[in-house]
């Protein structure tokens, strides 16, 4: 599973995407747990998680969205555009 | 003739700038039965002390599809003819253009009350990020409570 | 620099064609405070087989003088930093570009709401009559109470 | 006292405008009272008053607006503009 980010996120943990092996991992936040466990950019990307927004497979989801079979998850502050 | 066809609704994600009135003239060509054009550009606030630049990322793909969205949603609320988005993304200065909502439509308040709507969409849902580089380094946009309020003000 | 004029608000009433792309340009070329720019284009509907041309009235000196006193009234109720009315008269054809609304704001909703109140109030207040001329001869057109009823909304 | 006609009420007239003398009218209303003397096409073009607008000295007025000192009185349908 590929494990997209952007904005801020992108840059505090320091590179764009992941290839994640999803197994035993049902939700959207199942994986955000398994991320901060690889080490400490990651816990600081992911410390205030009501600014953490999520897209399985490029759809706008929630944390508690499955993430069965998704083949891209991606990570990214509230979007800013216009 | 005179008939919509489906790519009068149509997005585009690009760094070049766009002239609006090229633009209107491509969306209303082939169709005599508009009779009202809105739109609306939203363009790069501040003076060259306060922003030197701006820049725009974006979730390639899923920009495109969210954008898509939000046109199939506008035109199922309102009869529209035509709609289009153009949104920039890349670096950008101050004055400069960064996006562009028309809509097409024999009712005035139809493209008027759309074109509202697609920006509201778009502010909220839409994956774009800005971040402006000044004076004191660079930083990330806030987004603004005050847009997720006019998105639900469309809620049924 | 930066600050709006008194001329960014201003009305023309013409027989020749105008260029939204150039009146954006004009409306917002000194001022990059201004983030939203948005407008109303009317056109002339109808195909060659049901309206060969329209002919548009006005009554000189007061069609200026409501126009201003309409961008006067926006002013007063939406925090703009520009607006401006162009009004074609003469002869069109379907298809013509006949009005241009364009407003300018620190505020996406200012500038959509102000160009939707001065276009319902144009509608309305400002005059102007038009004259199909159709296969049948030719047909004053007549005024419709949707738009009344779209003025009336913005009264206290 | 300019009197103006516009759209289907100048056709109907047959004339753009009219020099009148304002003695002893004091509302809009009273100089259509007076115009309908004038002849049919004037009779014809002021058949109809709920379709016909007023504006006196060019601002938007009713037809029982007082005319005292104006020097342009216009008659014309409801606008159809934009």
């Amino acid at each position: 599973m590929n494990v997209l980010y952007f904005a801020w996120m992108r840059e505090r943990i320091g590179r764009a995407s992941d290839e994640v092996n999803p197994t035993g991992l049902n939700t959207a936040r199942d994986l955000v747990e398994h991320l901060k466990t690889q080490g400490q950019e990651y816990e600081m990307a992911f410390e205030k998680m009501t600014s953490v927004r999520v897209a399985i497979d490029q759809e706008m989801s929630t944390l508690d969205s499955s993430i069965a079979g998704a083949q891209e998850v991606a990570f990214f502050p509230p979007v800013t555009g216009g | 003739m005179g008939g919509a066809t489906s790519n009068s609704f149509s997005v585009s994600v690009q760094t070049k700038d766009f002239d609006i009135a090229a633009e209107t003239k491509v969306l209303t060509a082939s169709n005599t039965q508009i009779g009202a054009v809105a739109s609306f550009i939203g363009l790069v606030r501040g003076s060259r002390e306060t922003v030197r630049s701006l820049e725009l990322e974006h979730y390639p793909g899923m920009t495109e599809r969210s954008l898509e969205a939000i046109l199939f949603e506008a035109k199922e609320r309102w009869p529209l003819d035509g709609a289009r988005i153009v949104h920039r993304v890349g670096a950008l200065a101050p004055g400069d253009q960064i996006v562009l909502v028309l809509t097409a439509s024999r009712n005035r308040e139809a493209s008027l009350e759309a074109t509202a709507f697609i920006m509201d969409y778009l502010k909220t849902r839409a994956p774009f990020w800005k971040k402006e580089d000044g004076p004191e380094g660079s930083t990330w946009v806030d987004a603004r409570e005050s847009d997720d309020a006019a998105a639900d003000r469309w809620d049924p």
